[in-house]
């Protein structure tokens, strides 16, 4: 690893200042940027830890949903989200394992938006709001593909707030090596629609699989995706699965997450 | 190089780091504390798991400066205190759950986090918890067994050893 | 010689037999650079890969080649496992009545087994 | 990773030609590229850096061109080491034809890596290869012909008056 | 009642106390005053030619004390493959070197060809990265898939070995034409292409070494992760670095898993070695995991199409086989055994099969070294003969239960010569198999499957039957089918003064127990706790030459040498009991720990107690080799039992099995 300083501010406005010097770097956990770091893919000479900031930390319902603050391990998600989105806080409590979940975040995934990671799919299945320190992006324009997000220099997520679906669940079918989402569905059932968020299937990261929205939205059952084609085309295809492949799993996961929601 | 000052095993200890200094390097370099093993690059192997603040973290994937401050208990710090095998060690050795050892530490740690959070898991949830610990040469069997034991459940009815 | 640590060879063995059957594969793309160089892409089986089962030896017949008697224990389970598990898993798919599928190779892994059905 | 496409340039073949084997163009059309220096006969030397998530590799290599048939066809190789990241090698076999109203670029690209970022990246390698040549020819056709309609509009209403042409045709007159 | 001590019990591992305390020392745990760390540049290309390799810039930066290339051992000796096969024809097998470091050529992805030594590991880090910025290698085209290999001979791994075949083996070649014939007349012949997959070991800890060098004594150290210390030492002895035997100490402390691939030399060992000469400082290396999976030696890797000749009802006639075998880049130290003698030699497995015929060509690809991994030949034959025996049933409609229990060897019939070569000492695999029947609660199957498919899922239910060839051996046989080191192993037992004992013994733990089941050999063998024995492994300047632990071997061969140890004490201990006891050897028994007078007690002509236990032997034994009480008169000088401390050192290789067609190449035969 190449050596950088190592900050920990305890403020969003301490964070945004380091963040502001020449090759800093933010670091929410880092369950992926240190195994990055050690293999020298990456030399920052700042790193930037955001989980010391309190005000980033913690699970809350409020009016407009459900808020997380984006330094919030996934275990604590997994077990403060429970009572209030079920869903959400089993798709928290499947990512990595234990030791991952007590250090990774939610701010940390979605900011790194890994085209496998589960939390873009919960984040977008719910339409979700990511906050930053300057606005708030709806999960829609958040991701913009491959590790690409609508974060601009020196901006950093600080929570997401999540409406509560009637009914959700997300469905992962694990890379059997790095337990990342081979495929993974997020489906959530609103009253004024259902939204389908599908994640590690697409080069292009995760996305929203419209046909299925539409047909479930009519008729919120498994029958009703059955009808439906998934096209192979803009897929991954590596050692683990083709792209026709994971156009097969989108498919049967989304009937198993329709079929899991509650 | 700065100075970070933590608690491991119970003992507070400080020590100069460099930004880049991983826990485990802190704890096996800097500490002496050689249990704590790694066996991989990219958080997986598990071989490094200690609890920090109560909670199991892989000490591969953590920074020292950033766990400045915390509770670091490492596999040598899970001996009773009169020195003899703690309730999981214990387990692990009378069922047989451990056999070239360099897994072992991460597994106990995380075992005895696991039996922290949930007291009387199922075989399912043991498998599942321990995920995140790779062993080469057990096939697991025994170390599921194992931590059911410790967890003061009857394993006599598991298949045969 | 001890009954608990033959056990746990043969569960060891088994283990990376099951391994060899269901996950694990060693890839070379066709420029010769490995693409499975970590945990991230070299499937490892992990606890929740395999289940817990019998290990029985009473059908005891002792060497005639040392004064023991004894046999060596520490390949048997990851030499006999791989072609029970797969023949279970062809097995199954008869039974499943895709009878077209006459082998599958290692690692069976479920998108082989799909493709497989699909093929 | 190997792909195929096309693109239909409004210019005619003579303007894509030249494009191609203009350093300049090179630089602002590859993804990332930090410098690009040289000659279509010795090569150009260059510099591209690139981020995928987490990772951010400086690679330093050559580009050259080879089976060159004037105006017509011909192969753009590049190779650069990246460092602890390994190296990345690709292609693309370029076409032009002329059609009604510009040119017909028809490609093919092959892409290798190898070192860490095939050891450890194989899963979006295909991904971001593609994502590359996308840029690159996306950029590419920018420059030769101008932005596209939508943005010279927006442009046009914040106040510049003039339609605007590519980049490259600017320089080129 | 199960038993509590001794041989049969289930002693609980002692070795685990420290394990589960975070007390084990594993060679990475070893830290030296004045260590410096080894960082190696590999390549980055599966095959290339080296142009330059440019140093100076990386000597200049900080920390860094030395760098190694290939042009620094071109000179030493080769890492040598340590079985000799020959060809069908006759000709030898083409065994390129194996350097320490690449030299001319890069042959695979993670080919150390430079190596730097630094203060740190991050300064060795840093500068090895400059050293591969600054180094030119001319990428060729890799040769990766074997039967493109085989067919390209423009290509080569290496540019002396023209079609990248190290050898092609016929097993047995004067079988063939019968075979042949067998499948002309077969009612029915079953073809499979299978693939055996490529693996790695994977042992949990990495690879690791650390070289000493001491310049007064001109003693060098090597610290490893080594399932035979012995064999590094020989290896790096005899054939790579010259440094003479007798000044260099292999140690292998505790070893976080083999698998086999620790068993090999590898280049890192001997790089650590010379560092550690020309800085005078100890020189450490771990493997990144990463670079294990890059440059440990992989296992399996076999193409293989066999085929079955069998009757309509299923009985097998003839097996076939041809395979294409995997050896990587270089050739292993055991990579030429295995697709050979721990391969073909199974082709019968455990079935009564007339005719056998096995074609292996190993080839040699711009791949790591591929070698014998867990099971090592024998997964990949029972893969191909147990797939294919399934295959035939499903292909004749026939119960593969019933069909197996048909071919499958009775009882009665062992010792038991197969058409390759082995013969099969004892076992009772109809009584194996109606076990397995009943346990597996076969008859209860198809309502299991029908419970399954209720709920939307396939059950299956597969089987395999098969042979394990365990403790290869004996030395003088392997020695003629071209093995270059013995198969046996050795121990020394040494009773203690005080009645306690300790045992030195060749085999090498790895994770296997030896350091309590050996314990529970010798305490049940001499009636003591087994907390009075005391094992002793893995220091080469500790214990007696023995070839390690691998291929099942520890009990089988070592835990025999050691037994035979513990009978020449026992024979000792009754000439000292004699005396001590005033009766003649003969009539002096020892059980329980104790020499006794045979027969009725009766009482001493002394009226002192009519047994010994084996520490009041030993005192007795002390006080006369050492002089301190004279050596008593009944046992005389020309005794063979020589001065100094009751210890007796033992090797054991096994005994062929008798062999009803000799000249047959037999291993000691176990069967599951």
């Amino acid at each position: 690893m190449h050596n950088f300083d190592f900050v920990k501010p305890a403020t969003i406005a301490d964070a945004v200042k380091a963040l502001s010097a020449e090759g800093a770097q933010a670091l929410s956990g880092g369950q992926t940027l240190t195994p990055t770091l050690k293999q020298r893919l990456a030399a920052p000479s700042v790193l930037v830890s955001l989980t010391g900031i309190a005000e980033m930390k913690g699970v809350c319902m409020g009016d407009d949903g459900l808020s997380i603050g984006a330094a919030t391990t996934h275990a604590t998600v997994a077990k403060e989200a429970a009572a209030h989105y079920p869903a959400l806080a089993k798709l928290a409590g499947g990512i990595g394992d234990p030791a991952v979940r007590n250090r990774g975040t939610i701010g940390g995934s979605i900011a790194n938006n890994d085209p496998a990671a589960c939390y873009p799919a919960g984040v977008l299945g719910s339409g979700a709001t990511v906050v930053t320190n300057r606005r708030k992006i709806a999960a829609d324009d958040y991701f913009q593909g491959l590790f690409t997000t609508a974060l601009e220099e020196g901006e950093i997520v600080t929570g997401v707030t999540f409406p509560i679906p009637q009914k959700a669940a997300y469905v992962k079918f694990n890379q059997p090596a790095s337990r990342f989402a081979l495929t993974g569905v997020f489906v959530a059932k609103f009253a004024d629609g259902v939204r389908v968020a599908v994640t590690g299937a697409s080069n292009d990261g995760v996305f929203r699989w419209t046909e299925a929205e539409k047909a479930l939205s009519a008729n919120f059952s498994a029958s009703a995706v059955a009808g439906l084609t998934v096209s192979a085309d803009g897929l991954i295809g590596d050692l683990h699965g083709t792209p026709a492949y994971r156009a097969n799993l989108i498919k049967v996961l989304t009937k198993r997450a329709v079929e899991a929601a509650h | 190089m700065t100075k970070v000052t933590m608690t491991v095993n119970g003992k507070t200890v400080s020590g100069e780091v460099e930004g880049r200094t991983l826990l485990s390097t802190f704890l096996r370099e800097g500490l002496g504390l050689t249990g704590t093993h790694v066996g991989c690059d990219t958080s997986q192997c598990g071989a490094c798991v200690v609890h920090v603040d109560g909670k199991a973290v892989k000490s591969c994937t953590t920074f020292a400066a950033d766990v400045a401050g915390a509770q670091v208990k490492t596999i040598e710090g899970m001996n009773n205190p009169d020195g003899s095998l703690s309730v999981v060690q214990q387990a692990f050795q009378d069922h047989h759950g451990l056999q070239c050892g360099f897994c072992t530490p991460g597994m106990v740690m995380s075992s005895a986090a696991l039996l922290a959070e949930n007291p009387k898991p199922t075989e399912a949830e043991v498998r599942h918890y321990l995920e995140g610990n790779i062993c080469r040469c057990t096939g697991y069997h025994n170390i599921v067994k194992a931590v059911l034991a410790a967890s003061g459940q009857d394993v006599s009815s598991v298949a045969a050893e | 010689m001890n009954p608990m640590i033959v056990e746990g060879q043969v569960h060891g063995g088994v283990g990376q037999g099951i391994g060899q059957a269901l996950l694990e594969n060693t890839s070379y793309d066709e420029n010769g650079q490995l693409l499975t160089a970590s945990y991230m892409d070299y499937a490892m089986p992990r606890a929740d890969d395999v289940p817990f089962y019998t290990v029985d030896h009473s059908c005891v017949t002792p060497c005639t080649h040392n004064p023991l008697g004894v046999k060596g224990c520490g390949e048997a389970g990851a030499i006999g496992s791989p072609p029970a598990v797969v023949n279970a898993v062809i097995d199954a798919l008869h039974r499943g009545g895709h009878t077209h599928v006459k082998h599958i190779d290692m690692p069976v892994s479920p998108a082989r087994v799909w493709s497989a059905i699909n093929g | 990773m190997q792909l195929s496409d096309f693109r239909e340039i409004k210019a005619d073949p003579a303007t894509v030609w030249a494009a191609i084997l203009n350093p300049d163009v090179l630089k602002e059309c590859v993804p990332g590229c930090e410098s690009m220096s040289g000659s279509v006969a010795d090569g150009f030397e260059a510099v591209v850096t690139q981020k995928v998530g987490p990772v951010k590799a400086t690679f330093k290599g050559a580009v050259s061109f080879s089976d060159i048939v004037e105006g017509r066809s011909l192969k753009i190789s590049g190779e650069g080491k990246g460092g602890p990241a390994g190296f990345a090698k690709g292609g693309a076999a370029v076409t032009l034809e002329p059609m009604e109203g510009g040119t017909r670029l028809s490609y093919e690209v092959d892409a290798s890596v190898g070192g860490k970022i095939a050891q450890l990246g194989s899963r979006i390698i295909d991904g971001f290869a593609k994502k590359m040549a996308d840029e690159f020819f996306t950029r590419f056709q920018a420059a030769v012909e101008g932005p596209a309609e939508e943005e010279v509009a927006e442009d046009a209403a914040e106040g510049e008056g003039e339609k605007k042409k590519g980049w490259f045709k600017r320089l080129i007159g | 009642m199960p038993k509590d001590y001794g041989i049969g019990a289930s002693s609980k591992r002692r070795e685990d106390v420290r394990f589960l305390s975070g007390r084990g020392v594993y060679t990475d745990d070893v830290a030296l005053h004045g260590q410096t760390y080894a960082v190696f540049v590999r390549s980055n290309v599966a095959h290339g030619r080296i142009r330059k390799i440019d140093t100076a810039a990386a000597a200049g930066m900080p920390g860094v004390l030395a760098i190694f290339t290939g042009e620094d051992f071109k000179d030493v000796g080769g890492n040598p493959a340590g079985w000799l096969i020959n060809s069908r024809d006759g000709t030898p097998m083409r065994e390129p070197k194996r350097p320490v470091l690449a030299h001319g050529k890069v042959r695979h992805v993670g080919d150390a060809y430079a190596a730097v030594i630094a203060e740190t590991y991050q300064q060795a880090k840093d500068a090895a990265q400059q050293l591969a910025d600054d180094s030119d290698i001319e990428e060729l085209p890799a040769i990766v898939d074997m039967r493109k290999a085989v067919a390209d001979a423009s290509n080569r791994v290496h540019d002396e070995i023209p079609d990248n075949i190290c050898f092609d083996w016929g097993w047995i070649e004067d079988n063939r034409a019968a075979v042949d014939a067998a499948f002309k007349s077969a009612p029915h012949i079953t073809t499979l292409e299978l693939v055996n997959n490529r693996l790695v070991p994977n042992a949990m800890e990495p690879r690791a070494s650390i070289g000493e060098y001491n310049p007064g004594t001109g003693d060098y150290k090597l610290t490893t992760t080594s399932q035979n210390p012995h064999l590094t030492r020989l290896l790096v002895a005899a054939f790579v670095l010259g440094i003479p035997e007798n000044k260099l100490t292999v140690v292998a402390p505790d070893v976080g898993g083999g698998f086999g691939s620790k068993i090999y030399h590898y280049g890192e060992e001997a790089l650590v070695l010379a560092a550690a000469k020309k800085l005078g400082r100890p020189v450490r290396w771990t493997a990144e995991r990463t670079e294990s999976f890059l440059t440990d030696a992989h296992g399996r890797d076999h193409v293989t199409k066999i085929e079955l000749a069998s009757t309509k009802d299923g009985e097998i006639l003839a097996i076939r086989t041809e395979t294409l075998a995997n050896v990587g880049a270089y050739l292993s130290n055991f990579s030429t055994a295995t697709p050979t003698f721990l391969h073909g030699t199974l082709m019968a497995g455990p079935y009564k099969v007339p005719h056998v015929y096995v074609n292996v060509k190993t080839v040699f690809t711009n791949t790591a070294p591929v070698d014998a991994y867990r099971g090592a030949g024998r997964p990949e034959a029972t893969f191909s003969i147990e797939r294919i025996v399934d295959k035939m049933c499903r292909e004749l409609n026939l119960d593969p239960f019933e069909v197996r229990r048909k071919n499958l060897i009775q009882p009665d019939q062992f010792p038991y010569t197969t058409p390759v070569g082995l013969v099969y000492d004892t076992g009772n695999y109809q009584a194996t198999l109606d076990k397995l029947i009943e346990l597996a609660d076969v008859a209860g199957f198809d309502k299991r499957a029908a419970a399954s498919k209720a709920k939307g899922k396939l059950r299956g239910m597969g089987l395999s039957t098969w042979i394990e060839a365990c403790g290869i051996a004996p030395s003088n046989l392997v020695g003629v089918l071209g093995s270059r080191v013995g198969l046996y192993d050795a121990a020394t037992v040494r009773v203690n003064a005080t009645g306690n004992i300790s045992v030195m013994t060749g085999a090498h733990s790895h994770g296997q127990g030896h350091e309590t089941v050996f314990a529970q050999i010798v305490a049940e063998k001499l009636g003591i706790p087994e907390s009075s024995v005391e094992i002793v492994h893995g220091d080469t300047s500790k214990i007696p030459f023995g070839m390690g632990s691998y291929g099942s071997r520890s009990l089988a061969v070592c835990g025999s040498a050691m037994n035979r140890a513990v009978d020449k004490i026992i024979a000792k201990g009754k000439k000292i009991a004699a005396h001590m006891l005033e009766a003649a050897e003969g009539d002096i028994t020892f059980a329980d720990g104790k020499f006794s007078v045979a027969g009725p007690t009766r009482p001493r002509p002394s009226g002192k107690s009519p047994s010994a236990p084996m520490s009041r032997i030993t005192t007795r034994w002390r006080r006369w080799s050492r002089g301190w009480r004279r050596r008593p008169s009944t046992i005389p000088p020309t005794s063979p039992i020589p001065p100094g401390p009751i210890s007796a050192r033992s090797r054991w290789t096994p005994k062929p099995a008798r062999s009803t067609s000799p000249p047959s190449p037999a291993q000691t035969i176990s069967a599951m």
